[in-house]
């Protein structure tokens, strides 16, 4: 079976949001990991925004593809943004010996698209789609 | 509480392993970080389980010490081909697979007491203790 | 001088919520700490809420204030939240060699109500006027 | 980018010292982490500069090493009293005032380079560096 559920990949503006919304097995990090490297290569997008405020654990295998989802984007010119990571994550992440190299890593979606604006110059245009998409967010 | 027995047979009980344990943790009342530290321990032992041992299972035991502690042991049991050499297995970023090595290391370092068992071509025990 | 920045502590239902929105000094840490203390002995509030995601930074002294806190209001039968750790600061207290022991943190105010409502039976009051406050922080 | 120095006379300057420390860091292209990273050792070691120096100051020395590696070099120096034993105050626990004992072992811990420099009677000055 090919059974890995199915995250979406939004893109809104310049930038791939990545809401993550199950508790994944590792097939479907795997199959993520692979989705969001073929979306950044088709539509040049030049940031990578994943949610995982409802991933309750990051253990040493997701975190190793976290960086890695960064380190591969970097090379294609985009910058990978981890938002709303648990504490409890935060804190056991360390403890286990790991470092989300390369990785950003903020409290919700707004610091995250504030930090990517930060970053890049993105245009009007992707400007206005995000903020609409973060007072979509906010708003559910 | 009574003890649980989970199957490690493929990827998908992996995460059965981790969410059973959660479920198990904040019950007997630990608190939220503690939750998130003995399920990733499970993630990451029952991994080990699936991937250098083929399968075997995880028993999720909660207990009472002499004294009256609570805690919260987990084993992880396995006939796989066992560890060749512990020391070196035990050492941060030591991986024969295409892991980062801090399997093993990294929940040593999330649980108060870890042991392990293991024997070349008779299987892998690994049990660790978090106390309330 | 007593020129220690005044950080509001509002009660709601039974919990009080402590939003810091300033970069506190160690004296207006200090204060703060004597007045959470003395308004759960005044209300009788069963819970702490302490809203920290504007705080850059918790260093040793911030980290053992908070657990301070959490003890104390612990011995008047309180239970403390810290809500909105920034991961950074969660990654950067653990390197540092804090515990936050006692001291259970989520994600934001919503999770830390619905985690505080589940500790405690709040009564339905309670539970009103929290979850009206939780939508008003949310839509700010 | 030049270096920037900081009066450390009263509690205040710690909060002032902590947050060029961020700026600094953020205009150098240290991460978040790193910035929050360099901004709590700014907290911590400043505090100890009032704290058991009485006043001294720090300096953020933003600088490119010999092969062209960016880092960021703070000092905090004080004519306080000293240390008198460097080892038991770079131990973890370890507090002559009423704090965590933290703040040397665990400020060590945040960066990559530690060195600590204390005479009794002629004051303390801590280097650190954090590479980019
Ligand atoms: N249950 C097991 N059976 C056999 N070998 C194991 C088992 N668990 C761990 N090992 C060995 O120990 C090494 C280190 O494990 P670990 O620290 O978890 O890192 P990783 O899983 O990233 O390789 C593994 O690469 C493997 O060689
Ligand atoms: N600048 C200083 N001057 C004199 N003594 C110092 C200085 N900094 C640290 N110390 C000594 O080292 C001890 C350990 O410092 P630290 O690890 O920062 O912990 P804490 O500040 O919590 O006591 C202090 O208690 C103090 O005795």
């Amino acid at each position: 079976m090919d059974g890995s559920q199915r995250i979406p990949i939004l893109k809104v503006g310049r930038v791939l949001i990545v809401p993550i919304q199950v508790d994944m097995d590792d097939q479907t990090v795997m199959h993520l990991q692979e989705r969001i490297l073929s979306e950044l290569e088709r539509t040049g997008a030049r940031g990578v925004l994943i949610d995982i405020s409802l991933l309750e654990m990051v253990d040493s295998f997701i975190g190793r593809v976290l960086s890695d989802i960064a380190a591969m984007a970097r090379i294609m010119d985009a910058r990978t943004v981890v938002v709303g990571m648990q504490p409890a994550v935060a804190i056991t992440l360390v403890e286990l010996g790991l470092e989300l190299r390369g990785v950003d890593t903020v409290l919700n979606v707004d610091e995250g698209i504030r930090l990517l604006r930060g970053e890049f110059g993105i245009d009007e245009d992707g400007e206005e789609e995000l903020s609409a998409f973060a007072e979509q967010i906010n708003r559910p | 509480m009574p003890s649980r027995s989970i199957v490690l047979d493929d990827e998908h009980d992996i995460v059965v392993a981790r969410n059973e344990t959660r479920r198990i943790a904040a019950a007997i009342g630990f608190g939220l970080v503690d939750q998130t530290r003995l399920s990733t321990v499970a993630s990451e032992l029952a991994r080990n389980v699936i991937k250098y041992g083929g399968r075997g299972r995880m028993i999720a035991q909660p207990f009472q010490s002499a004294a009256g502690r609570q805690g919260l042991r987990l084993i992880f049991e396995d006939d796989g081909p066992g560890i060749p050499d512990i020391a070196a297995a035990m050492r941060d970023g030591f991986s024969t697979g295409r892991g980062l090595g801090k399997g093993l290391p990294g929940t040593k370092r999330l649980v108060d007491e870890f042991e392990i068992v293991s024997t070349v071509g008779g299987g892998t025990c690994v049990t660790v203790v978090r106390w309330l």
